[in-house]
């Protein structure tokens, strides 16, 4: 992708640019805001994005990903691998080794005692941490010595780089949170909202829901960084005005996550104050095709489950000749502009994963109407196509959201000149995705035949990701329909590939697997219909220095770095 | 004039009480998930986990037992130890926000001088501005000052603050570039410089927020100003020789206020649904942006709360108002 | 009355005043054409009945009638102030004019509930003026305020100043307006119906006030009523006005004695005098103009009792205190008895608050008595259930004061009068027309007016509805509270006749409910005297009238201004005994009426009520 | 008094109605007959537009979007290419169905809860209570929540759309009743001491036909005037849910909703703006004024001058 070059060539001229400034503390004040507003600096408390990046200036962990969704060592002195040796030939062992001299914000030594706490913190059972996910599967950790952690996991780990990679699973300090294990976590407010850490600026003052005041880390380990003396994170709003207070008006430094639409951002921008950037993380806005029969007049035990095929979707031509329909291109053009990008795979990166696909590009009308002619649907006197008794009608929703609603109305329009019928349905996001197994409207219920929503997975590896379309894990009454193989796909092909790839360590074998996978989701069987990559867009002032927009991590990662042109 | 007012605060207490089961049943009723914004790629066993760790799932007469303790036995100790420095709340369980995992009450007390300070302000100005126009369209109806102040304060009624937000955002903020277009809840005012920078960022809020008023209270004030002008009382004053002023003014004025408090402080709840709309605009930190903020993350203990507060402030505006009325007019006080 | 003030000069002269109201029908005139003067020192009243133009008139002497959207066309006024010479009011602009108001012309209004401003004290109110006109300080003020307070005779005037207007009495607050008035020692005191909404003791002792404070100060007086026995207390001269205009001028003997136009004498006909029935013993109509006497009837009704109400009792609970709970009770009726025989008037009389109006709304139910019987053709209509009641009504109806209240004003007459019909389904369809249609024959209305709406007719054509609509369930009693008191005197003699007329033809039993002595002793047969909720004396009309032995009853008599110039008011200072408040604790137990018998048919209270 | 009502009978020509009357004196009020006219102009330009406009408001034209004002679209179109007009008649259609039948429902419950409190003195307390304990509601909060509460169930037995109807004319119409239920308690009690209704208890008149035939007419005025207020009133908090993301579902035009969605346009096409913020203030303005027109030609005291 082009952009990933020109950040690359922001990336080095920051890295000049660096080198030219003076030192610690001599920027003065910079000012960011989010519209959504932090509501505590604890990562393990909250799975906000708000919340974990407003942390990510105060707590680091041992690795990041950078912009390219590359592993770089943070608090590590380098990325365990098995070539290495950090990470052990069976896959079940993974070795850290922090940085020497590494401080605490109040002037301690970081120890390797901190992380062992970190990881005993989450995996309290009482705690109700946001991120256990990512200590899955973990046997023990053991500390050898003051610098080193050794993380063994019950079975192989071909990415072992769940635990203390990126912002969710920074490293907090031993000696705060003693008192606040389990059931007490939540009470320590004082600890949730001034975190003692090792990145580039402390808190001075934290308002929940409002606005934080960072000072520069005294203890921090670059003595010339970081170039701001304090940085005022304000929260709260929407998008809009915090595209025009950084674009428009120059009252802030950074915005972050402009969901706007593209020509707002660009008449922006014309105020000459600032610039809008874009970056890419994996994840899709996509079609799901629901291969069990939703109706309504099925019982409850069987209506969306894999005891009832679905009437037409189960017919391939159907699903193929819906995705042919649609015109991927102008729904960019529309909802996402320079924050999206026309995709046919499910896992469009990292580039190793990435099927880079493009079979879907271009809409074709009639090619899927010719499609469905010979698949034998003919057109009805209603112009909806029918064989044996049933009708081409979709019920198709999703969340509440005013791209998602025109989507909608669009594909709705194509779908209809191919012989299809459309009722659209839009719920709340919060019913929508809430779970709730009493609630007919959530997305694993799939009450629908049909449904749009995004996904996206955490780092860079998507075996978890593509692991979900696995036989056996959809969402069903046995399991409070909990499960994410949404659209109940099942293939033992597939599965067979996924342990293929969960045996696997070799990331060009790893990516090769993938991207059979991904091809059997979308590609050859249309289950999953893409339909944009989603990238995000921030905005920052032209006086802003050292911005490096990164979506496999905070985007607020290398605070440190960043100046006063 | 005590009996009354302690009949009406004897009275507030039981609404009160009604109205926090009220909230709470409401909220409880509702099927909203805290969990509903966690990500996808959050497993559902993790967001049960959590949903447990925030104490979910307990019969609804215990978490109601649980928040009135909590809210009026425990949070009225803090308050004590606070300015005190005894230590009788220590230990003892607060209400936690589930957002912030801290005392909502602490965030409230943060909040609320923001919120009161809006819309406090906003009142003063739509009274200042809307009792001179009220008198005086009253005092010449159906003159052109009359229409004409009718007019414009029905379009500045008519308009809703969420529009007139952002219209004011880009014209005085963006293109004139007079007033910031964000609230900014660390400024401190230490001199006199950080005071005008102080009004300046209260201007917009506090206009787009008593434009609603103005419309309101200059209605009221002009009819209640038109029926004292028909009394008997005025025509009394009149034939007593004394100038237009001092009937007006004094006379006209003291009686027409009377149901005009009672008007102003039953519009309390419609400013205050017009300060949440407007904190949001201009991201003024005060408890109506907290509220939404919190209805948004389906954080019930602080909706419960806040919802309580905001119904607080209206009961015990209203018996301002009460005790106000009984100070104007003689024939109360005396009831 | 000396008339050596005719050979001085005008203090005010009034010449042709033309005043129009601006109206969205156009151009309304309220005074036509008016010309009339005062001299230092005398009274003038302005009489007429209502619509005359006379408080116009008033308004626009002290050029208030602007603020109400009048305007004066043409003619002038002009009025020899105290300091300079004669200037004609019309040409002042307001703020001279505030000069002159309150300072050299005071006025007073005739509702003294409503004319002072509730949310100031006394005081305040009083001082106003002074410091304004007279420049005082206000220590001053404060101690002029005083006196004035003790000229207008105000029990307590030390406290009086730092009451509130809600606190004191009616009579205590027109006082305190008539004080206003006077604070600048103004050359003349213009008096605006300051009576009429008083009890007639009350009257009576204001009309005393106001002739004294003449006499005193030597304020000239312009008196406006529409009340000719009040004209006959007071009045110099009088000034007859009708339809904007005046009608006849004179001295007060003139007026009363040698009327020239035929309203004036219509008018004088048509005002009850006390004392006209002496000799009579049955009730017989006004004699309207001269060819009326020939028709004259008497009513005799029959001694067959119809109406017994027994030891009626009711109060009204007092809710106070910190928790609204019933505190004390109010004692609206106590034990009252009376009987009221067929085709004759039993009349009940007294002042506002003496528990007339609540015994005849009780009777019909309309309010829920304590204790008592009240039996009307064999059955005691308080123990009836809500049914049987229903089926009562139709034996007994009521006919209200207010003419403007009584009638709904969005229904028609007709839907209006047929409605009790429509109720008990009586009738339907084409006889229910010609049955309404009757109805307003009986009462004199014109059918015309079936189809018409409350608004477009006067006050006696109404009061002629409500008439109409208590007879269309052909009861056999009449409550008639207050029915002819907010009516125009020659208004009022019709519909006094009207009543007589139809007492007459059908043989009606009408409860008569009133404060005016003079009808109450034109229409009755039998009299009732109540004062606080007792009855103090009942009898016969004649014997009550001429041999009153209560001494409420006789002070009643004493207070009731008399339609005749050669009766005035004797005593400079007339002082009755102010009504005491019939509210009384929880635990008061009343004893019970016990009446001492003068003769057959009169009997007079015998406990102690505290009006000796 | 009895003066001044004198004269005012002799202003009355013979014959004339009430209503007549009525009308006589709301004519007057230029701005309150303005404001009559365009409102039942905006009324019925939104109730017929559909038919005469040959626009659907949901038929996408994607070569024609992002258009300005033309002959063709008078008002532009959207994103979609939809034609901006097309979807302000059905935007006004829904705002103004919101408003009317929430005004109702507020007036229903209003006026039997005040009649209720001011005719039967028994009930008067609690229910008075009852209406205090509303009006310390804070009213936004409860709608947000019942938002939350009833959405769903609602939208699954109706359908979004119709549920979210029911849901918004529900919310708002038990949330602003209380005005109503005030002035019309005071009314009542005020008309209760009136002697005709009093005279219509002695002429035997049942409780119910009484509240019929003679409480009902004559407290008419203020329960019409607060009528105009209730629809200025609805449309506006519909608005504001649809701002703060809790009403309609966004493909379903209202004035709020379209408002909402342009606000983040402001800059750059401010015509969409201008269209659905100029309907509802006009719409707001006018009934305001014919309120205001109605409350003059009602009140007796000022029909008189």
């Amino acid at each position: 992708m082009k952009l990933k070059i020109t950040l690359l060539i922001a990336a080095f001229a920051s890295l000049f640019a660096s080198a030219i400034y003076a030192g610690r503390a001599t920027d003065g004040n910079a000012k960011i805001i989010y519209w959504q507003a932090p509501s505590i600096l604890n990562p393990y408390l909250s799975s906000g994005t708000k919340d974990i990046e407003s942390a990510s200036l105060v707590i680091e962990p041992l690795g990041r990903y950078d912009e390219t969704g590359a592993l770089v060592p943070w608090l590590a002195e380098e990325i365990p691998t098995v070539g290495n040796g950090g990470v052990s030939s069976d896959l079940t062992t993974i070795t850290w080794k922090l940085k020497k001299g590494l401080l605490w914000s109040d002037g301690s030594s970081v120890t390797s005692a901190d992380v062992k706490f970190t990881a005993d913190y989450c995996m309290d059972p009482d705690g109700g941490c946001a991120q256990l996910n990512k200590f899955d599967g973990i046997k023990s950790i053991e500390t050898p010595d003051d610098r080193t952690i050794v993380i063994t996991f019950k079975s192989p780990k071909p990415n072992p780089y769940g635990p203390f990679m990126g912002g969710q699973t920074p490293i907090l300090q031993k000696a705060q949170f003693e008192n606040c294990t389990g059931a007490k976590a939540s009470q320590c407010t004082e600890q949730n909202f001034n975190p003692i850490g090792t990145g580039p600026f402390v808190v001075t003052e934290f308002r929940p829901n409002d606005v934080i005041q960072y000072k520069a880390n005294e203890n921090y380990r670059d003595p010339n960084k970081p170039a701001f003396a304090t940085i005022t994170f304000k929260g709260g709003g929407d998008a809009t005005a915090a595209g025009r207070s950084v674009l428009e008006t120059g009252e802030f430094d950074y915005a972050w996550n402009l969901q706007l639409a593209p020509e707002v951002i660009a008449n922006m921008e014309k105020a000459g104050k600032g610039v809008a950037i874009a970056g890419f993380g994996p994840l899709v806005e996509r079609l799901e095709m629901n291969m069990t029969d939703p109706s309504p007049s099925l019982d409850a035990d069987t209506r969306s489950t894999v005891k009832a095929p679905h009437p037409f979707l189960t017919d391939m031509n159907v699903r193929k000749a819906l995705s042919m329909a649609i015109d991927r291109p102008l729904l960019v053009e529309i909802g996402y502009g320079k924050a999206g990008d026309v995709t046919c795979d499910l896992v469009p990166a990292p580039d190793n994963y990435a099927a880079n696909n493009d079979y879907c590009v271009k809409q074709d009308i009639a090619g899927a109407n010719a499609l469905l002619d010979t698949a034998g649907w003919k057109k009805g006197g209603d112009g909806i196509r029918q064989k044996d008794g049933v009708r081409l009608s979709i019920l198709y929703q999703t969340s509440t959201n005013a791209v998602r609603q025109d989507f909608q109305a669009l594909i709705k329009e194509w779908w209809s000149q191919i012989g299809v019928e459309t009722e659209l349905r839009n719920l709340n996001a919060s019913v929508f995705f809430g779970g709730d197994p009493g609630s007919p409207d959530t997305f694993q219920k799939f009450y629908a035949d049909v449904e749009m929503y995004a996904n996206t997975f955490d780092g860079t590896d998507p075996e978890n990701y593509l692991g979900m379309y696995r036989c056996g894990n959809e969402p069903k009454p046995e399991s409070q329909w909990q499960g994410e193989n949404i659209n109940r796909y099942c293939d033992p092909k597939y599965d067979a590939l996924l342990d293929e790839l969960s045996q696997t360590g070799d990331l060009g074998k790893r990516g090769e697997i993938a991207i059979k996978l991904n091809n059997m989701l979308t590609k050859d069987s249309y289950t999953i219909v893409p339909l944009v990559h989603r990238g995000r867009v921030s905005a920052h002032s032209n006086t802003l220095g050292g911005v490096i927009l990164n979506t496999w991590d905070s985007e607020l990662w290398n605070t440190a770095d960043w100046y006063r042109k | 004039m005590f009996d009354y007012t302690v009949r009406r605060l004897l009275i507030a207490v039981p609404t009160l009480i009604v109205i926090s089961l009220v909230i709470f049943l409401v909220l409880s009723l509702a099927p909203n998930d805290p969990m509903a914004q966690v990500p996808l790629t959050v497993p559902p066993e993790v967001k049960e986990k959590m949903r447990e760790a925030l104490g979910l799932g307990q019969p609804l007469y215990v978490q109601f037992w649980k928040w009135l303790v909590q809210f009026f036995w425990i949070e009225p100790q803090v308050l004590i130890d606070h300015y005190f420095g005894t230590n009788y709340s220590e230990d003892k369980l607060r209400v936690i926000s589930w957002q912030t995992r801290a005392p909502v009450m602490d965030t409230v007390v943060q909040r609320l001088p923001q919120t009161l300070w809006v819309v406090g302000m906003s009142y003063v100005v739509a009274i200042a501005i809307s009792i001179p126009i009220g008198i005086y369209s009253a005092y010449k109806q159906y003159s052109i000052f009359d229409q004409a102040g009718t007019f414009i304060t029905m379009v500045g009624y008519s308009i809703p603050p969420f529009f007139t937000g952002p219209l004011v955002i880009v014209i005085f903020a963006v293109y004139l570039d007079w007033f910031p277009s964000t609230y900014d809840t660390l400024h401190e005012v230490n001199s006199w410089d950080s005071f005008i920078i102080q009004l300046k960022q209260m201007f917009l809020p506090v206009m787009v927020l008593a434009i609603q008023g103005t419309a309101q209270i200059s209605r009221y004030m002009r009819s209640a100003i038109l029926d004292n002008l028909n009394q008997d009382y005025v025509r009394t004053a009149r034939a007593k020789g004394l100038s237009e002023s001092i009937v007006i003014l004094v006379h006209v004025l003291r009686n027409s206020m009377i149901p005009v408090i009672t008007v102003i402080a039953l519009n309390l709840p419609l400013i205050f649904g017009g300060a949440i709309i407007t904190e949001q605009v201009f991201k003024v930190n005060g408890i109506g942006q907290q509220l939404i903020l919190a209805i948004y993350a389906n954080d019930l203990p602080t909706i419960q709360t806040l919802t309580f507060i905001f119904a607080f402030l209206i009961v015990f505006m209203n018996l301002v108002a009460d005790v106000l009325y009984a100070l104007l007019d003689p024939r109360i006080r005396y009831e | 009355m000396k008339n050596t003030s005719l050979k001085k000069s005008p203090i005010l002269d009034v010449n042709s005043l033309k005043v129009n109201f601006q109206t969205k029908t156009g151009k309304v005139t309220g005074v036509k054409d008016l010309s009339f003067s005062i001299f230092p020192g005398e009274t003038v009243c302005l009489v007429g009945e209502s619509g005359s133009g006379k408080s116009v008139s008033s308004l626009s002497i002290m050029r208030l009638v602007e603020f109400g959207g009048g305007k004066i066309d043409s003619g002038s006024i002009m009025f020899s102030s105290n300091s300079k010479a004669e200037k004609d009011l019309i040409d002042f602009n307001q703020k001279d004019m505030r000069g002159i108001r309150g300072n050299e012309i005071g006025m007073v209004f005739q509702e003294p509930m409503t004319a002072l401003n509730p949310v100031f004290t006394v005081k305040r109110q009083l001082t106003e003026g002074l410091r304004i006109h007279k420049k005082m300080g206000k220590k001053e003020a404060q101690l002029e305020a005083l006196n004035l307070l003790k000229s207008v005779r105000i029990p307590e005037p030390e406290r009086r100043l730092n009451q509130y207007p809600h606190e004191l009495s009616g009579g205590m607050r027109q006082r305190i307006v008539i004080a206003m008035a006077l604070a600048c020692k103004p050359r003349i005191l213009i008096a605006d119906e300051p009576t009429t909404a008083l009890d007639v003791t009350i009257q009576a002792e204001i009309l005393t006030l106001l002739n004294r404070l003449k006499q005193e100060t030597g304020t000239s007086i312009l008196f406006i009523t529409h009340d000719m026995a009040v004209v006959a207390q007071i009045a110099d001269r009088v000034v007859v006005m009708y339809n904007g205009e005046k009608v006849e001028e004179g001295t007060v003997n003139q007026i009363f004695n040698n009327p020239v136009k035929d309203y004036t004498k219509k008018l004088i006909s048509s005002v009850p005098k006390l004392g006209a029935m002496i000799g009579k013993k049955y009730p017989e109509p006004l004699e309207l103009s001269s060819n009326d006497k020939l028709k004259t009837k008497r009513i005799v009704g029959t001694k067959k009792p119809l109406l017994e109400v027994k030891n009626l009792v009711t109060r009204y609970p007092v809710m106070g205190g910190m928790f609204r709970k019933k505190i004390a009770n109010l004692h609206a009726v106590e034990d009252v008895s009376f009987t009221i025989n067929k085709g004759q008037t039993f009349s009940l009389v007294g002042e506002s608050g003496c528990g007339k109006t609540t015994i005849a709304r009780t009777i019909l139910r309309l309010e829920e008595s304590v204790s008592g019987e009240v039996w009307i053709e064999g059955v005691d209509v308080l123990k009836q259930n809500k049914k049987e009641l229903l089926k009562q009504r139709l034996n007994m109806q009521m006919v209200f004061q207010d003419p403007y209240g009584s009638l709904n004003p969005v229904m028609k007459l007709f839907d209006q009068v047929a409605e009790p019909l429509i109720n008990y389904k009586i009738n339907q369809g084409a006889e229910l027309n010609k049955m309404i249609s009757e109805l307003f024959d009986k009462v004199k209305l014109p059918r015309a007016f079936l189809n018409r709406y409350p608004h477009e007719l006067s006050g006696g054509q109404r009061q002629r509805v409500a008439i109409a609509r208590a007879l269309a369930l052909n009861p056999k009693l009449l409550i008639l509270d207050e029915a002819v008191s907010a009516l125009d005197v020659s208004v009022q003699a019709s519909v006094i006749n009207l009543l007589l007329d139809l007492q007459h033809e059908l043989g009606l039993s009408y409860l008569f409910v009133s404060h005016d002595m003079a009808v109450v002793e034109r229409v009755s047969h039998y009299v009732g005297v109540m004062y606080l909720g007792r009855m103090v004396e009942i009898g016969d009309r004649q014997t009550i009238f001429s041999n009153p032995t209560h001494p409420y009853t006789k002070a009643l008599m004493k207070a009731v201004p008399i339609a005749d110039p050669k009766k005035r008011f004797r005593g400079d200072d007339i002082n009755f005994k102010a009504i005491s408040s019939p509210i009384r604790s929880l635990d008061f137990v009343p004893d019970a009426s016990s009446y001492k018998k003068i003769k057959k048919d009169h009997y007079v209270l015998d406990n102690d009520i505290g009006y000796d | 008094m009895s003066e001044k009502r004198n004269n005012q009978e002799s202003l009355f020509s013979p014959g004339s109605s009430y209503w007549g009357d009525v009308w006589l004196q709301f004519k007057k009020h230029k701005g309150a007959l303005l404001g009559a006219i365009i409102f039942f102009g905006i009324v019925i330009s939104v109730m017929l537009g559909p038919l005469l406009w040959p626009f659907e408001p949901n038929a996408i034209d994607i070569r024609s979007r992002n258009q300005g004002p033309s002959l063709l679209h008078p008002f532009g179109t959207d994103q979609l290419g939809r034609d901006t007009f097309s979807r302000m008649i059905a935007g006004g259609r829904t705002s103004i169905t919101v408003g009317l039948a929430a005004m109702f429902l507020a007036l229903i419950l209003g006026t039997l809860i005040g009649v209720i409190a001011g005719y039967f003195k028994k009930l008067d307390g609690i229910l008075m209570r009852f209406t205090d304990l509303f009006l310390s509601l804070p009213l936004l909060p409860l709608l947000l929540l019942m938002m939350f509460l009833f959405r769903e169930p609602l939208s699954v037995s109706y359908g979004p759309e119709k549920g979210m109807f029911i849901l918004i004319v529900f919310a708002i119409g038990v949330t602003s009743w209380m005005p109503t239920a005030r002035i019309v308690r005071g009314d009542v009690l005020a008309l209760k001491q009136r002697e005709f209704v009093m005279a219509a208890r002695s002429i035997g008149t049942p409780d119910q036909k009484i509240i019929l035939r003679h409480i009902l007419p004559n407290i008419l005025s203020p329960i019409l005037v607060s009528a105009t207020l209730g629809i200025a009133n609805a449309i506006i908090t519909e608005s504001a849910l649809s701002f703060l993301g809790l009403g309609f579902p966004p493909d379903f035009p209202t004035w709020g909703r379209l408002l909402n969605d342009a606000v983040d346009y402001l800059q750059l096409h401010p015509e969409r703006v201008m269209w659905p913020g100029l309907a509802i203030s006009l719409t707001v303005l006018s009934i305001n004024f014919l309120g205001d027109g109605l409350r003059d030609a009602l009140d007796p005291r000022i029909r008189g001058r």
